[in-house]
């Protein structure tokens, strides 16, 4: 069978991280330590898994500012099951949970509000920033109401080693990371399905002229994101042993900037799952070395924000031939 | 006058009515599609042709009237059923999608999967391959769509239509975009399908076209139908007649006028290729044009003709390199701000990319490149604007409802009518054309001839880009031909000769 | 450039949005450098996830200790667990975390009786009887239910004081002034507003302030900021729960120097009272501690 | 002069703000009163200010996630300088700053960061989404470091006049917020820049084929932009009597919500201010609604979200003949 040639346009940032790595092997001798490497990669872990998902919806030319709080609702729902069962006072009824039976529920969950969300867009034509907007309030408002504010904690040592525990020489979050990422990039480049990914978002309308379902390839998308927010909430959950009803704040804009420096552009159509592992690295290197190099906490926003520029800049002097 | 005819109508419409909010698209319109023949659909910008085929291939689904499919009624709730019936459309305006490859969008919908249910690349970049090949278009297709040109794009929407069983084969002016070698490919390929018994539509605004190809003539007019027949039983002038609803007794000569001095004189204008090939697109390219001269450059697709216009307007100010003289004065020209400022318009090929700002209304693209003409004591002026924009809607027949209708929703020849009245807004000096009447109707082609001529009358300089032979011969006053990039020959109207010219234009 | 004779001590901060935890990080740092140890403090902006990432780079480049103020009470034990399986020892300042004999030592600022004594405070000033509001702070933060319930602890036994609203400020001086403004207008007869901490206390007064309810209204708030305790001084708040960060902290810097010096024996939970400034005694305070 | 038809489609949003008021007048005798309509308007004042220059930026295709930070760090000059001048120690120096020189500063530093927010997204071909984000964390440092972490306070009667005096009956905020939308829809309806900025969005070849200057009019309006965002950081500042270094936070997803709500396309050609207005008015109704029907907080965010998609639902309702 002939190789297909690799796209190295994808692979632009990839420059950038390296330069990165470089620096900080250079500046600090902890960085490039084997233990130092792991913490890296499960620090990002979570972040690779929700822009995953996120990448897959940018590339059909829509958004999704409701990861985090689908990663707190997961988080929570599938804590409580696992350590509370399910109780029916009325009927006298005590369900419990294995670990898998919470694991497939939240996914079921996470799929379910995704779901809704590619709903709202196809159905009504919500703007996917305001559907997925409205499910950020949303679904914090319910993990609010489920944990009525309190975390769930002590999940015990079982539910934890999905997100502490080793397995092979590797953190179990850094397997499940690459797992997610093979597949979904086994997934946009192989299947009619992730094919059509891209093909919406680079012409919805001979998308839809070809005979792509497009409606139903977008709630599709948004439903296995939601799904990547439910495995991101349980390595959260399993890392602290606990579900924090406030967890994920923040990880809208920490996933579409890692999508975004990985080269996938906000218009649809264009970019890779790989391309956003790698920007997930750059912020997730970023983060690491300015706390290895001491580097104060008010400098630190200052100079993340500078990095973050340089990094997409020197991308660009490298395409500029194109 | 009915077709009498003993041929096979594969799909029939009936009293076919499509009203667009503001605007009766198409008015009890009825059309009968044979079977192995080239049936055509003529009519002004406009009249509805796009709507109809649209209609028949499954692209609106609401309208009222009927299809009939073999005889009985049929109703396409989208594309994928219309194509299942074996009706397959090359859409005027391209669908394709621009960042994936060749073979991709050829097979889109329908990709071949291999056993483990994921995408057979080497069986669709093969099946690809052989398409292209009956087009005459050998290419890697693994590349994206987006490194094409629009010719070549229109290649791949034509093997993708091809690429279906179809029974009936609908082309919307696919020709618009093609070399005339390239288009001669079409014609054979459109035969053996017709041997084949498949039914083909045809929209042009060509009428050698409609004599050469094709055998009945479907006429619309402002969204009726006024006219079906054999080809072979009507002649041209008639169908020309029907379609614009009037005698056209003053076809497009052109005037004589006397040669100013030297209004524009480029010298040495050579651009590179992007990226470290070290390969120029241009190569010392030099001419002058007169004022009140129309000066045409012939080439073949790919010659160069569309980078001499970006690099003269200061599309590409760093690769480019040349000196431009206008009046005798040196200008330098960095960006196309600096150009108009210089008094050179451009009416680029590709109205739908460079053209146009398709949401916006007709009046505010029309004012867009010369903003000043509608500002009364510094600020906007509703009123100049709408006026000016009224007055080309008038004069170049503008068919719209009103002045401030978005553009994308006219019609794409009348889409180019409001690319060229910006253009004519800006009062130029210099007016280079890059294929002026694609996708435009006989009548309004002749309009702008006669606007160019007028023009170059009033002392402006003109340069036409065309691929159309024909054309550029009637409307110039001297042609220089180019070829992969270089100057390759120059014509005075004495010299004119339609083999002497494409012989200069082909590569050695 | 780092030099592996200078032992490390790392501050670990939930957020650095709030002037209170600014103190509580510098302090200790302060204190840390005096003691001969270079520090860096480290921002968790209120996210557990991040807490654990920097627990993780802190283990990983050779901190001799943590001086930790916890996002949440459970939500970090896992951190302070995985530093104690690194041997790096951790002390918890201000809040706590719910685990024992994880952290060295938990000094702690205790919300819950600091609250209690606000309630008391609170009834005594209303005469057992009126509307108040509750302002809460983020509603997914277990010091926000801390101060509620040590609150309404005591002020639920007085069924004359009524709470006729209760919502959210998050924490912070704008939002809680919106929401303020908003309470002003559905409720005409507020006596007093009781809010989770001072920046909300400031917001809710701008608001009554604006409302031309100034002296109508009372403001309670929770923390001893520094406009707060000039506001007490000039009578426009009525009482503040005064935390001590700067002991707090200096006290967790001088315990992880006699650990790394050796010393083992540490009392598990030491908490450090709050205490309640008013109008009468506000001269013994300034922002954030006792004054000198 | 002859009456130009209005736009209706741009005033699409409107039914739904209408509803929601009409709504919210059954269900509470105090949301029609005078005093709290004010509120609401002087509640939406600066969300107002700020999404005027997003809807901008967002007009030519771009977005701005920094205009939080933005307000942050431009209230904290104002006060700062107000309260404490400019010290020179080495020269024994000391100059005092009047209230109109403060703000001043405040507008030239927002149109200095909007500027910077310009340059690398046209000369550097940053996408904005990334340069506005490292702005986003850039300028919330440099606001940490210029405070050092606390609140500027006690401003004087003076600078919170413009938070919180009235004039004419009405407050000073709603005044400054109905100057900025009248200056800035008479900006993009009556000014070739205004023009320019639709085009761009529209089609940004053309727009430069037709011999706009697409690089410098970005530039323009990313300090526009920052410009309201000082304004906004003046009136939030004056509000508060106080500085806070964390101030802004969230505006960025809420003064594009209000954009987006009004009408406006992400995709950039498409919408108006007034619709931004009318946005802006939407969420502030909302705001304002849960808490004088006092819902708990926990609801509150599911409520809002419902509410947001049902404002745009019935928004999508009324434009379907297009
Ligand atoms: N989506 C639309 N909305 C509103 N009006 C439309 C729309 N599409 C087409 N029209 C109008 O319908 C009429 C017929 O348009 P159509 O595209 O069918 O013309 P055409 O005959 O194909 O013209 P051309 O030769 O220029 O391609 C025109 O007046 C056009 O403005
Ligand atoms: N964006 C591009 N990148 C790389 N090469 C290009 C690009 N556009 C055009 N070319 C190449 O440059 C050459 C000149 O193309 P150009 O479009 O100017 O030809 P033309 O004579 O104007 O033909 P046409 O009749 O199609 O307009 C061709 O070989 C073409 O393939
Ligand atoms: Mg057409
Ligand atoms: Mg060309």
């Amino acid at each position: 069978m002939k190789k297909r040639k690799i796209d190295i346009s994808n692979l632009q940032p990839l420059i950038a991280l390296f330069l990165m790595a470089v620096a900080m092997t250079i500046l600090s001798e902890n960085f490039a330590t084997k233990d130092n490497l792991f913490n890296v990669a499960r620090q990002i872990s979570v972040n690779v898994c929700i822009s995953v998902g996120m990448t897959m919806v940018i590339l059909t030319g829509g958004i999704d500012l409701s990861v985090g709080s689908i990663l707190a609702f997961t988080g929570a729902i599938a804590a409580g099951l696992f350590k509370n069962g399910i109780e029916m006072q009325g009927m006298n009824l005590y369900i419990g949970m294995t670990l898998f039976g919470v694991i497939w529920i939240a996914l079921a969950a996470g799929a379910f509000l995704g779901w809704f969300n590619g709903f709202m867009i196809t159905k009504f034509k919500v703007p996917p920033f305001v559907a997925t907007l409205a499910m950020l309030t949303i679904a914090r408002g319910l993990t609010m109401l489920y944990t009525k504010g309190f975390p769930i904690t002590q999940l015990g040592d079982q539910f934890n080693y999905i997100g502490t525990g080793w397995f092979l020489g590797m953190p179990m979050p850094v397997w499940i990371s690459i797992f997610v990422v093979s597949l979904a990039a086994f997934f946009m480049n192989k299947t009619r399905t992730g094919r059509y990914i891209y093909a919406i978002g680079g012409n919805e309308r001979a998308a839809l002229l070809s005979g792509i379902k497009v409606n139903k390839v977008k709630v599709v998308v948004y439903m296995i994101a939601g799904m990547l927010c439910a495995i991101a909430g349980l390595l959260v959950t399993a890392r602290l042993d606990s579900a924090q009803p406030n967890a994920g704040g923040g990880y809208e804009l920490d996933s579409i900037a890692a999508v975004v420096i990985g080269g996938t552009s906000l218009s649809g159509g264009k970019g890779s799952i790989i391309g956003t592992v790698i920007g997930a690295g750059i912020i997730g290197v970023l983060n690491n070395g300015l706390v290895l190099l001491n580097v104060s906490p008010f400098w630190q926003q200052v100079i993340k924000g500078f990095v973050i520029l340089l990094a997409v800049v020197i991308d660009k002097f490298n395409t500029k031939g194109e | 006058m009915k077709a009498r005819s003993t041929d096979y109508a594969i799909i029939e419409a009936r009293k076919i009515t499509k009203q667009f909010p503001g605007v009766l698209a198409l008015n009890k319109v009825d059309l009968r599609v044979y079977a192995g023949k080239v049936n055509a659909v003529v009519g002004e910008n406009g009249a509805g042709k796009s709507t109809l085929v649209n209609i028949l291939s499954g692209v609106y689904t609401e309208y009222d009237g009927e299809l009939l499919l073999d005889g009985k009624k049929v109703v396409f709730k989208d594309t994928t059923e219309a194509r299942q019936a074996g009706i397959s459309i090359i859409h005027q305006e391209l669908q394709l999608v621009p960042h994936m490859s060749i073979a991709e969008n050829i097979f889109l919908g329908r990709e071949p999967l291999n056993k483990i249910r994921t995408i057979d690349y080497n069986k669709m970049e093969e099946e690809s391959r052989v398409l292209l090949i009956k087009l005459k278009f050998d290419t890697d297709v693994s590349r994206k769509i987006s490194s094409l040109r629009i010719g070549q794009q229109q290649i791949v929407e034509i093997a993708k239509a091809l690429s279906f069983d179809v029974r009936v084969l609908i082309m919307d002016e696919p020709t618009s975009a093609l070399s005339e070698s390239e288009t001669k490919t079409l014609f054979k390929l459109i035969e053996s399908l017709k041997s084949d018994g498949v039914a083909i539509v045809y929209i042009t605004h060509k009428m050698d076209e409609l004599t050469q190809l094709a055998d009945y003539v479907t006429i619309l007019r402002d969204g009726c139908s006024v006219g079906e027949s054999a080809v072979k039983n009507i002649p041209v002038d008639d169908v020309v007649k029907l379609m614009v609803g009037r005698d056209i007794k003053d076809f497009f000569v052109k005037q004589a006028h006397k040669k100013g001095n030297v209004r524009l004189k480029i010298k040495n204008m050579s651009l590179k290729k992007s990226g470290k090939s070290g390969k120029y697109l241009l190569k010392n390219i030099s001419f002058k044009v007169h004022a009140s001269e129309v000066l045409g450059i012939y080439g073949l697709m790919g010659a160069g003709r569309t980078e001499l216009f970006e690099a003269i307007f200061g599309l590409h100010p760093t690769p480019a390199s040349g000196t431009v003289n206008i009046d005798q004065k040196s200008i330098k020209i960095n960006s196309p701000d600096d150009a108009i400022k210089a008094g050179i318009a451009l009416i680029p090929e590709d109205r739908k990319h460079d053209g146009l700002v398709l949401n916006m209304a007709i009046s505010h693209n029309i004012s867009l490149a010369s903003m000043g003409k509608i500002l009364k004591n510094g600020l906007l002026n509703e009123r100049l604007e709408r006026n000016q924009a009224e007055m080309y809607r008038e004069k170049l027949n503008i068919k719209s409802y009103s002045s401030s209708q978005p553009v994308i929703k006219l019609s794409g020849g009348n889409q180019q009518k409001v690319v060229v009245s910006k253009w004519l807004a800006t009062d130029p000096k210099i007016l280079f054309l890059d294929e002026p009447t694609r996708g435009i109707d006989v009548n309004a082609k002749n309009e702008i001839y006669k606007i160019i001529d007028d023009l170059a009358a009033q002392g402006i300089a003109i340069v036409v880009v065309s691929s159309e032979l024909p054309e550029i011969m009637a409307i110039s006053d001297r042609i220089i031909s180019m070829c992969e990039g270089q100057h390759t020959g120059e014509f005075a109207r004495s010299e004119f000769n339609e083999e002497k010219i494409l012989h200069a234009a082909l590569p050695k | 450039k780092s030099n592996n004779n200078v032992k490390k001590i790392a501050v670990v901060i939930s957020t650095l949005n709030n002037p209170w935890f600014v103190v509580l990080g510098e302090t200790a740092k302060k204190r840390a450098v005096e003691l001969g140890y270079e520090t860096v403090i480290f921002d968790s902006q209120n996210n557990p996830s991040k807490e654990t990432e920097h627990f993780d780079n802190i283990i990983a480049s050779g901190y001799k200790a943590i001086l930790f103020n916890p996002t949440d009470a459970k939500g970090s034990v896992a951190n302070v667990k995985a530093a104690k399986k690194a041997g790096i020892p951790v002390f918890c300042m201000d809040r706590e975390i719910d685990a024992n004999d994880v952290a060295v030592a938990q000094i702690l600022s205790d919300n819950y009786s600091g609250c209690v004594l606000l309630g008391q405070y609170f009834v005594k000033k209303l005469n057992g009887k009126g509307n108040y509001v509750e302002l809460l702070g983020l509603v997914g933060d277990n010091n926000t239910w801390n101060r509620s319930k040590g609150f309404h602890s005591v002020v639920d036994n007085y069924p004359d004081l009524k709470m006729v609203a209760q919502q959210t400020g998050e924490f912070d001086r704008n939002k809680a002034m919106e929401v303020m403004e908003s309470m002003l207008q559905a409720h005409q007869n507020i006596d007093a507003v009781f809010c989770g901490n001072d920046a909300m206390a400031m917001g809710a007064y701008q608001a009554v302030r604006a409302a031309g309810k100034e002296g109508e209204i009372m403001v309670f708030g929770f923390d001893g900021a520094a406009d707060v305790v000039d506001a007490i001084r000039e009578g426009k708040i009525e009482a503040t729960g005064m935390q001590f960060p700067k002991t707090m902290a200096k006290t967790a810097a001088e315990y992880a120097d006699k650990y790394i010096n050796g010393e083992r024996n540490f009392q598990q939970k030491i908490p450090v009272a709050v205490e309640l400034v008013t109008k009468e005694n506000v001269g013994n305070y300034v922002a954030f501690g006792k004054a000198e």
